[in-house]
């Protein structure tokens, strides 16, 4: 074991791992994150909580992973290049590892055009490779990332970002496995529809023996509506959402589309459970974290491993 | 070639709106090639500047005159007969220029016409484009001539975030994606182990992360 | 009807290229077709010489509407240059409107030699739009200022 | 690469259409060529067509790869006999030119050398034996040759038309069935109407090259649509390019166009623009080839 | 045709008759390198013109457009002008013609005459008769700005010799001088001599001897005329009132049915004629004047002139009375009481009149009767030199050519074309003599730089063109008051040559060193006030004009003061660019000597002969197959020509010629370049080949189409068919027509109607050649002709006239209640209304015959037109330069018309229009070298910041980046265009002739009042 994470014990151990996320409130009110929380308790093995996701103000992730933690869970603090530098970052990561943080996932961050703060500078100090390589760094070599030796040095479980969707679609493999030898521990993909092309990416990654190396977390999102696969389809960045599953959505009545959504949702995790590299899953289930137990369930994911 | 473009009118006419003769000052290397502040712009800006002082009921008194280059002291030296008739000066450089010009006649106000925009190409006539960030340590050798630092919207050293799609940024369907570029490029060139190998956290020293830069060239120096 | 005080009627600049615009204008003298006095022609040898500048200097020395006559489209003499006036013309008109000077007071023609009589409309045409725009605030404030030093 | 490998690793490749001067002014070949030096695969010359004389392939060929591009040049049997034609290829390819097309004659009376004398000593198939011939060392006299040429030939589909194209292509598997390892089409002007003869023709196992013709006017348009029954110009199309405010521009967006809707179905395209060579980078970039 | 004897050496033309023709085939001729002896009976050239106050449709002086031009440096070398000359004998034969030419004496001595008048005031009764109103003759100049200018004294009526020679402070007058005969030889002769006018004393009902106020209408242009009796003021010859009612009678001594009348053809010009005469009258003396034209036929099938008729009637309130009149007599209060019998009404009505003038028209009097003779050129009944379709301007002996009225009568474009034609024919025997090189005249140039700025302004007041609207005074007074004018001045008629010479006098003695014309448009004069410069030894690039006269006199006629306000503002912005203006050079660029004749029709062929037998090579493409055009369908001219032959021959001619490359099956593509050194693309053949080919010059003859309206049951009942359709039945098919007993024909279908509204021109005689051939088949058949106007111009009219006689019915129609045709099983059954007989007659017709006449080629002509870069006229024919005196000259330098490609025509027309073309194509590629003018680019490389933007603008590619970094334009090259001046940010690059400092000058200029 590299790190004290719960996430790598199960990993490692070979059983599907599940994940899911919690958003931040855009305010100080530390009930949400628990209401949050509490609703994933016992049924995901790490709950990701977002960095000012979408570029939007939120509470801090770190501080979020704080109230997690007092809670008892596990929490997965992300962390964008987009907002600090990396003086701040290691800063940020040390903090969050003296409190008990040892999953972290390494992202550059949407572009802050996206958000609400469009006019703020866009630091990328360094990139999520980088950033990943510098976590890896001070938990491996013991050492900042400018070169000076940590006392205590954090032991962080590291994550990045996987979009078998995005283009070029051909070197998505090659980018794996450069955040693999950048030190990546496992990866969250982006959330998959499109089961065909994710299979041919995952048999990229197994050819080049990537799967060994890295845990791949499959990305599941439930729709709610047929208009939100569209949005999805249709607005998102690196979104690829084939035409049959807009038609399915879209083929049933307005009421009974969020079931429809989920019913998807458990399907595909019954078929990804299947794919060779899989390691497990990682349900986004944005502002609808309440039916996340209920897709966990059906898919057959529970109970989750006791650690 | 760095690029600028003319500030808003009403901005200009805000920042010269207490002088009463005011020296337009152009400058004919890049912000000429990129039509902001060539002999021809420093007319129109007169013109449109006259017009609207006119129309304000405060007339002035302007002076149009477009130096070869505006960041070099001997070319700013010309400007000294006009500078003395002149309440303040309104450059059409960029903000080198401009500094040259205030730090030559350290007596007037220098005021910026133009926004200095980046260093950039021609991508077809009218159109200019980022090119280089001048960060002072330069990777194009390994990113097949496209640079990621001007050119990805993350600056992102080591491969395309999950936002590219059609070859484009997510951040528009006017900007490519850079690391697109990239990689059809090493892919034409046969070189895509060079995408392979991570490249690791820049140092920003040169790109001023060490302050402001500057060249010495002891062989030239007087 | 008393016969308008020329000093008092607005001014108004026509560019005409001297392929068709100021043929054509000429074509409307063969055939006598009356438009205003107010324009006031200048020949160019194409509308694609027409500089950005030369237009926002007629509105700068009083001009009350500008005109930018050209070949029809397709008819340029020298290939594009009307497509080219086009484009000054609209860069021109967001000018005006930055300046306050109605851009709706510039305008182009295209317009073929064998057109006098569509010449002549657009000029009565143009006359009437700047008559009922009033004189342009710069040829009003010159108007003003020369008033006052007299 | 070449083109022709690369014809044959399945990559779609683009040819244009370069004619020799009658004269001997080239710089309009060579300047042309240069200017699309890198954008085209290959550039087809053709070889005194429409019986018109004028510099020969050969010479225009051998130029234009000086210039970088790769040549193909055309032969055809009307104007010389078997020995003039197997003579011919020899000097082909130690000047290095090894690709050819084979390529029909145009009659005589539309030629402007009416009163000449056609010889026809061999027919197309005939030909393209011979080649074969030639490159197994042996001439059609039952010779040894002392070092044999190597060529990749192609033919030529002589029209798309409803009911004459059956024949058309009859001749055109014949020509294959002798050794021709590519298909040059007629132009395509309704990618619908031709859909169904070029998987026909594509069904022989040999690369398709379609012909994208340059409609530069109105008048070319309405030429076509009443002279060229294969043609299929259909009056929507002559009113778009009628109604377009830059006529020359709408046309080389139609060739453009038809180039990439041609990508879909053929191996390659062969752009023919008649003199307004000029004009071949801006339907390459319509195209988006 | 080629005449060894004198191929050798050059010879000369000689061209009898100073008018308009003559001026135009002696211009050309001398254009185009040949000596010319231009001859004139008369102490003046002009012929006819001269006398005319303006003239259709552009209402203006076409004379003071046109003679200037023989004055001018160059074509005078070539031109030897000799007045008082007659011809009184010819011996020999093409080639060599020894003639010999007899001068009265003028008793005035060219040389020394200034022109002053001094002779005038002491003894004006010594004058020659000037015809026109005024039998006192007011001046021994025919008119004034007469070419050449000087007096000629009438001996016969001298009373006192010796104080008239006395009287002159300069010596000039010679009693003594007895006529000079001379013999000289001539490789070719035109015949030019114009025509005479109908005298109407013998027809006594129109009292043209009883009461002064019934003039002709040659009388009228004098009292309307500036130069005439009244000097320019309407006034009645009896009393001197201002007449409210005027009216017109035309066709006096024309279409006359008894030769006590006059003689029986059309004079074809005077419908015109009068219509603008009735025009000019409500223009210049008031709308409220009422203003009658009665007639039979309006006659207006020229290009344009429908419009000018329609315009005429509805715009200008002009009364048109169909009608036949009776008498003229006197009414009790002075008046004239004319009787007429209105065509729709069956009693005679009486209306009173001021005025009444005649419209009489052209015979050919005795002095052309016997010049025929002397040159033993046959003519026909009339007196009018014979010639044939396909010849049109070639006399029955050979090298003797003919235009303008002796031919026929006929409008002034017409002359033109034959003058034109007649010079090609002429070059045909006379090669060019050694180029003179024309600038040794010239004085040096002086540098003007460094000079003070000295501005002369000349305000012409071209008569009533600008002096009628504006107050020219005060334009004078104005400009003179203007920064650095030394001098301002009312010249008159500026480019007249008398105001030339004095403009060039003054700038040399006033050291002038910038010039103002404030005149007419600089399109057209701009070039010959540059000549003048120059020849007044300063740079010609330092004149401008101010457009006085097209832009302002013409276009706010009826608010003066406005008028004359913007005058002064044209003459501050034109003072201010011209002292801006600096000394330019301008550059040339050799010329291809090869002609592209586009269309392959009658014209076309007879163009590409015409220049290929010149000895230019010529490329004629056509879009068909092959040769022939639209006259392939044709069979007989009316005057029974056989139209085929005459193709046939022209076609094989035009094949075996060695100098045209004949390409069939042609498309044009493309074409760049400029006049002097072109370039067309075309793809050939039916593989459509592309070919390129240099050429100096292009003539168009694309033809027109014959209209196929959905008229009538065209195309739908077999019944009916075209005139045209008609032409190969009625050769082919004859029997067919026995089966005939009724046929009608309908004219002007698909004509003068809103979408075509010009006449075809032909379908008139068209109908009447059918109507008589029909009948010369089966002489049973009944024919009607139902017409709108009857247009048989010129020597037609007796065919219809004859087809009258013969019992074909012509029954009129108004285009608003047209016949109506329906189907009546094989046949059809027409309805019509007989204005005669007041009543509808329905028939029941065996065939319909539509007269569709022409309509432009769309599809061949818009395109090429945009290819070419021509304007079309709203219907899409060629826009010529200049309807009456340029009409095969385009806009475009260096581009020709021939045919139907500019108006419908008659094969004769079209053809002597193809010689025309062929003339001006000479006289272009005479010059050897195209001249750029000044008008390029040039850039200030200091100034450069070698962006590109010049590199990328331009649209010919001419300006690169040069080794020193700096954008590099080549004069040969530009095109002069502006645009890179335009777009260029850094100002580095201006237009010469047209830089901003002189387009900002303009805008100071006119706004410098306003400011002040």
């Amino acid at each position: 074991m590299k790190t004290d994470s719960v996430l790598e014990k199960i990993l490692t151990s070979g059983q599907l791992a599940v994940t899911s996320e919690c958003g931040p409130p855009r305010g100080s009110d530390p009930e949400v994150i628990r209401k949050k929380g509490e609703l994933l308790r016992g049924v995901v093995d790490a709950v990701n909580v977002t960095d000012n996701q979408t570029a939007m103000v939120r509470m801090s992730s770190l501080a979020a992973c704080i109230h997690l933690r007092q809670m008892g869970l596990e929490p997965l603090l992300q962390m964008v290049t987009r907002d600090r530098n990396r003086l701040a970052m290691q800063a940020d990561i040390l903090g969050a590892y003296s409190h008990g943080v040892t999953n972290m996932l390494c992202l550059s961050g949407d572009h802050p055009k996206f958000g609400d703060h469009p006019m703020a500078a866009n630091v990328h100090d360094i990139d999520s490779v980088q950033l990943i390589k510098m976590v890896r760094d001070m938990r491996e070599e013991g050492t900042f990332a400018g070169g000076e030796e940590i006392k205590e040095p954090p032991k962080m479980f590291i994550g990045g970002a996987a979009n078998p969707f995005a283009d070029p679609f051909e070197l998505r493999v090659a980018r794996l496995a450069k955040k693999a030898s950048a030190g990546v521990d496992f990866v969250q993909t982006q959330c998959i529809y499109n089961i065909p092309k994710f299979k041919k990416w995952m048999k990229g990654v197994c050819d080049r023996g990537l799967h060994e190396q890295v845990h791949v977390l499959a990305g599941i999102t439930p729709m709610k509506s047929v208009g939100m696969a569209r949005y999805m389809k249709n607005k998102v960045p690196g979104m690829d959402v084939p035409d049959d599953l807009v038609k399915r959505m879209g083929g049933v009545e307005k009421k009974k589309q969020a079931a429809e959504g989920i019913d998807i949702a458990v399907e595909m995790i019954q078929e990804l459970k299947e794919v060779e590299g899989v390691a497990g899953f990682h349900i986004m289930a944005i502002e609808w974290e309440r039916k996340v137990p209920e897709i966990v369930e059906r898919a057959g994911l529970l109970p989750r491993p006791s650690t | 070639m760095i690029t600028a473009e003319r500030k808003p009118l009403e901005e200009i006419l805000q920042s010269v709106s207490s002088f009463d003769r005011i020296l337009i000052v152009g400058c004919n290397e890049c912000v000429t090639v990129c039509a902001a502040g060539g002999r021809k712009e420093v007319g129109l800006l007169a013109s449109a500047l006259n017009m609207s002082m006119l129309k304000a009921g405060r007339p002035v008194q302007l002076t149009e005159h477009t130096l070869e280059r505006q960041c070099d002291p001997e070319y700013v030296d010309e400007l000294a007969q006009l500078v003395t008739g002149a309440d303040a000066i309104l450059s059409m450089a960029c903000g080198c220029g401009v500094q040259e010009l205030a730090r030559r006649y350290r007596d007037k106000p220098v005021l910026p016409a133009l926004n200095t925009k980046f260093m950039g190409a021609a991508e077809r006539p009218g159109v200019w484009a980022e090119r280089c960030a001048g960060c002072g340590n330069c990777v194009l050798g390994v990113t097949g001539g496209i640079c990621p630092i001007a050119r990805c919207s993350k600056r992102l050293m080591n491969g395309p975030c999950g936002g590219s799609g059609n070859g484009k940024c997510e951040i528009s369907d006017e900007v490519d994606c850079a690391w697109q570029l990239i990689w059809d490029r090493l892919k034409a060139l046969g070189k895509t182990d060079l995408y392979e190998q991570n490249m690791d956290a820049k140092d920003w020293r040169p790109a001023g992360g060490g302050g402001p830069r500057r060249i010495v060239r002891e062989d030239l120096t007087e | 009807m008393a016969a308008p005080t020329p000093e008092l009627e607005p001014v108004i600049v026509a560019f005409c290229c001297h392929y068709c615009a100021y043929t054509a204008a000429d074509q409307a003298g063969a055939q006598r077709l009356e438009y205003p006095s107010n324009v006031k022609i200048v020949r160019v040898p194409c509308s694609g010489k027409v500089d950005a500048l030369h237009m926002l200097r007629a509105f700068e020395r009083g001009a009350d509407g500008v005109l930018v006559a050209g070949c029809l489209e397709g008819d340029c003499h020298f290939s594009t240059g009307n497509l080219r006036a086009r484009k000054k013309v609209a860069q021109v008109q967001r000018l005006l409107e930055e300046i306050g000077v109605g851009p709706e007071r510039l305008e182009l023609l295209l317009v073929s030699a064998g057109m006098g009589s569509n010449f002549a409309r657009a000029a009565r045409e143009i006359t009437q739009k700047i008559r009922a725009l009033g004189p342009s605030p710069i040829s009003e404030a010159i108007a003003a200022r020369a008033m006052n030093r007299a | 690469m070449s083109v022709l490998k690369r014809l044959s690793g399945k990559e779609f490749v683009v040819l244009a259409q370069m004619h020799t001067p009658k004269g001997v002014n080239i710089s309009r070949l060579v300047n042309d060529g240069r200017r699309l030096k890198g954008r085209l695969d290959a550039v087809l010359v053709p070889d005194m067509d429409n019986g018109i004389m004028r510099l020969p392939a050969m010479a225009g060929g051998l130029l234009l790869q000086q210039q970088g591009l790769e040549a193909i040049i055309g032969v055809y049997c009307r104007d010389k006999n078997r020995m003039a034609l197997q003579a011919d290829l020899l000097a082909a390819h130690v000047l290095g030119l090894q690709n050819l097309v084979v390529m029909p004659s145009a009659d005589m009376d539309l030629s402007d050398h009416r009163d000449a004398k056609p010889v026809f000593d061999l027919d197309e198939v005939g030909l393209l034996r011979a080649i074969a011939g030639l490159q197994e060392g042996k001439d059609l006299g039952g010779s040894d040759l002392d070092g044999s040429p190597a060529f990749t030939t192609g033919c030529s589909l002589a029209t798309l038309a409803n009911g004459a194209f059956e024949a058309a292509f009859d001749q055109v598997q014949k020509q294959v069935e002798a050794g021709a390892s590519f298909v040059l089409t007629p132009p395509v002007f309704d990618i619908e109407r031709c859909t169904a003869p070029l998987e026909q023709l594509a069904g022989l196992g040999v690369p398709v090259i379609a012909g994208v013709f340059l409609i530069k006017s109105v008048a070319v348009a309405r030429y076509l649509a009443r002279n060229e029954p294969g043609a299929h110009i259909s009056d929507g199309l002559i009113q778009r390019i009628k109604k377009a405010a830059d006529r020359e521009g709408e046309a080389v967006k139609i060739a453009g166009e038809t180039a990439a809707a041609l990508r879909k179905i053929t191996r390659g395209v062969l752009l023919q623009t008649h003199g307004w060579e000029h004009r071949l980078p801006a339907i390459l970039d319509v195209a988006g080839l | 045709m080629t005449h060894p004897e004198t191929s050798k050496t050059p010879g000369k033309v000689l061209v009898v008759g100073g008018g308009m023709g003559g001026i135009r085939t002696a211009l050309d001729l001398a254009e185009s390198g040949r000596d010319v002896v231009l001859i004139d009976r008369s102490a003046s050239i002009g012929g006819l013109m001269t006398q005319l106050d303006r003239t259709f449709p552009t209402n203006n002086c076409d004379l003071c457009t046109l003679s200037p031009h023989l004055s001018e440096a160059g074509r005078a070398l070539h031109i030897d002008l000799r007045t008082l000359t007659e011809v009184t004998a010819v011996s020999g034969g093409a080639g060599s013609f020894q003639v010999t030419l007899t001068t009265a004496p003028r008793h005035i001595d060219l040389d020394r005459c200034t022109a002053c008048g001094d002779c005038l005031r002491a003894h004006p009764e010594c004058v020659t008769f000037t015809p026109g109103l005024d039998h006192r003759a007011p001046t021994c100049m025919r008119y004034p700005r007469s070419i050449p200018q000087a007096y000629s004294i009438d001996l016969a009526r001298c009373s006192d010799l010796e104080d008239l020679v006395a009287c002159c402070p300069l010596g000039a007058i010679r009693p003594q001088e007895d006529p000079v005969v001379v013999q000289e030889t001539f490789g070719a002769v035109v015949l030019s001599p114009g025509a005479d006018v109908y005298d109407p004393t013998p027809i006594a009902t129109l009292g043209y001897s009883l009461f002064p106020d019934v003039v002709t209408s040659l009388e009228y242009e004098r009292i309307l005329s500036a130069s005439g009796p009244t000097g320019g003021k309407l006034q009645r010859p009896s009393d001197g009132s201002a007449p409210k009612k005027v009216a017109w009678l035309q066709c006096v001594g024309s279409r006359a049915r008894r030769s006590e009348h006059g003689h029986s053809y059309c004079s074809s010009a005077c419908c015109m004629f009068a219509i603008k005469e009735a025009i000019v009258t409500k223009e210049r003396f008031g709308a409220q004047i009422e203003t009658t034209i009665f007639n039979m036929d309006i006659r207006t099938s020229g290009k344009g002139y429908e419009a000018y008729y329609q315009r005429a009637k509805d715009e200008s309130g002009i009364r048109f009375v169909r009608c036949r009149t009776q008498n003229l007599t006197a009414s009790a209060d002075g008046a004239l009481a004319l009787r007429y019998l209105p065509e729709d009404q069956d009693a005679f009505l009486t209306e009173n009149f001021d005025m009444v003038v005649l419209s009489t028209g052209f015979v050919v009097g005795p002095r052309l009767r016997e010049l025929a003779d002397i040159f033993g050129v046959d003519t026909n009944d009339h007196g009018f030199a014979r010639t044939d379709s396909f010849h049109p301007v070639s006399t029955s002996r050979d090298g003797v050519f003919v235009a303008g009225l002796f031919e026929g009568p006929k409008d002034i474009p017409e002359t033109m074309v034959q003058g034109s034609a007649a010079a090609c024919m002429a070059t045909g025997l006379v090669p060019a003599a050694a180029p003179r090189p024309s600038d040794e005249d010239l004085p040096p140039e002086r540098d003007v730089t460094g000079e003070p700025l000295r501005v002369g302004v000349f305000v012409c007041e071209c008569g009533e063109n600008i002096g009628g609207v504006l107050d020219v005074q005060s334009l004078v007074d104005h400009a003179g008051r203007l920064t650095d004018v030394v001098l301002s001045e009312n010249v008159g008629y500026g480019c007249s040559a008398e105001s030339m010479e004095h403009i060039r006098a003054t700038i040399a003695r006033e050291g002038l060193n910038r010039v103002l014309i404030g005149g007419c448009s600089p399109r057209t004069h701009l070039a010959r006030f540059q000549d003048l410069l120059r020849r007044a030894g300063i740079n010609r690039y330092l004149v401008d004009i101010a457009n006085l006269r097209d832009q302002d006199a013409w276009v706010h006629r009826t608010s003066p003061e406005l008028a004359t306000a913007k005058g002064r503002d044209l003459l501050s912005m034109g003072v201010a660019a011209a002292r801006q203006a600096r000394p330019l050079a301008d550059h040339t660029l050799p010329m291809s000597q090869q002609v592209l004749v586009v269309g392959g029709g009658v014209a076309g062929m007879s163009a590409a002969l015409a220049l290929a037998e010149r000895g230019l090579r010529v490329h004629l493409v056509e879009r068909e197959a092959r040769l022939g055009g639209e006259a392939l369908k044709l069979r007989r001219t009316l005057e029974g020509e056989d139209v085929r032959a005459g193709v046939k021959v022209l076609v094989e001619a035009t094949e075996a010629q060695d100098l045209i490359q004949v390409h069939t099956s042609a498309i044009i593509v493309d074409h760049s370049g400029l006049p002097g050194k072109l370039k067309t693309g075309m793809q050939v053949g039916p593989q459509l080949f592309y070919r390129q080919i240099e050429h100096g010059a292009t003539v168009l003859a694309t033809g027109a189409m014959a209209n196929r309206p959905s008229l009538y049951l065209l195309g739908q009942h077999e019944a009916v068919s075209t005139q045209h359709d008609m032409e190969s039945l009625l050769e082919e098919e004859p029997t067919q027509v026995l089966g005939w007993s009724k046929v009608v024909m309908i004219q002007c279908v698909g004509s003068r109607t809103p979408e075509n509204p010009d006449c075809s021109r032909i379908c008139c005689q068209s109908a009447v050649k059918n109507a008589l051939r029909i009948l010369r088949i089966n002489p049973q058949a009944r024919i009607w002709v139902l017409y709108r106007d009857l247009r048989t111009l010129g020597m037609q009219e007796n065919a219809y006239a004859q087809a009258r006689q013969q019992g074909v019915m012509f029954v009129r129609y108004d285009p608003g209640s047209p016949p109506q045709v329906e189907a009546d099983g094989e046949a059809l059954r027409v309805v019509f209304h007989d204005p005669i007989l007041g009543d509808d007659i329905g028939l029941r017709a065996d065939r319909v015959l539509l007269s569709t006449g022409m309509v432009p080629d769309e599809e061949a002509a818009e395109e090429l037109a945009r290819i070419f870069r021509l304007p079309r006229t709203q219907e899409g024919y060629l826009l010529e330069d200049h309807r009456k005196l340029r009409p095969v000259d385009l806009p475009t330098m260096g581009y020709y018309v021939a045919g139907t490609a500019a108006s419908p025509k008659s094969i004769k027309e079209s053809i002597a229009q193809a010689q025309a073309a062929a003339s001006r194509v000479q006289t272009l590629l005479a010059r050897g070298a195209i001249n750029l003018g000044a008008a390029v680019a040039r850039v200030d490389s200091s100034r450069c910041a070698a962006c590109l933007v010049c590199v990328r603008a331009c649209p010919y590619d001419v300006p690169f980046i040069n080794a020193d970094g700096a954008s590099q334009i080549d004069p040969a090259l530009c095109h002069g265009c502006g645009v890179c001046a335009a777009e260029c940010p850094a100002k580095a690059i201006s237009l010469q002739q047209f830089d901003d400092e002189q387009i900002l000058a303009k805008l100071e200029g006119l706004f410098e009042r306003r400011t002040a």
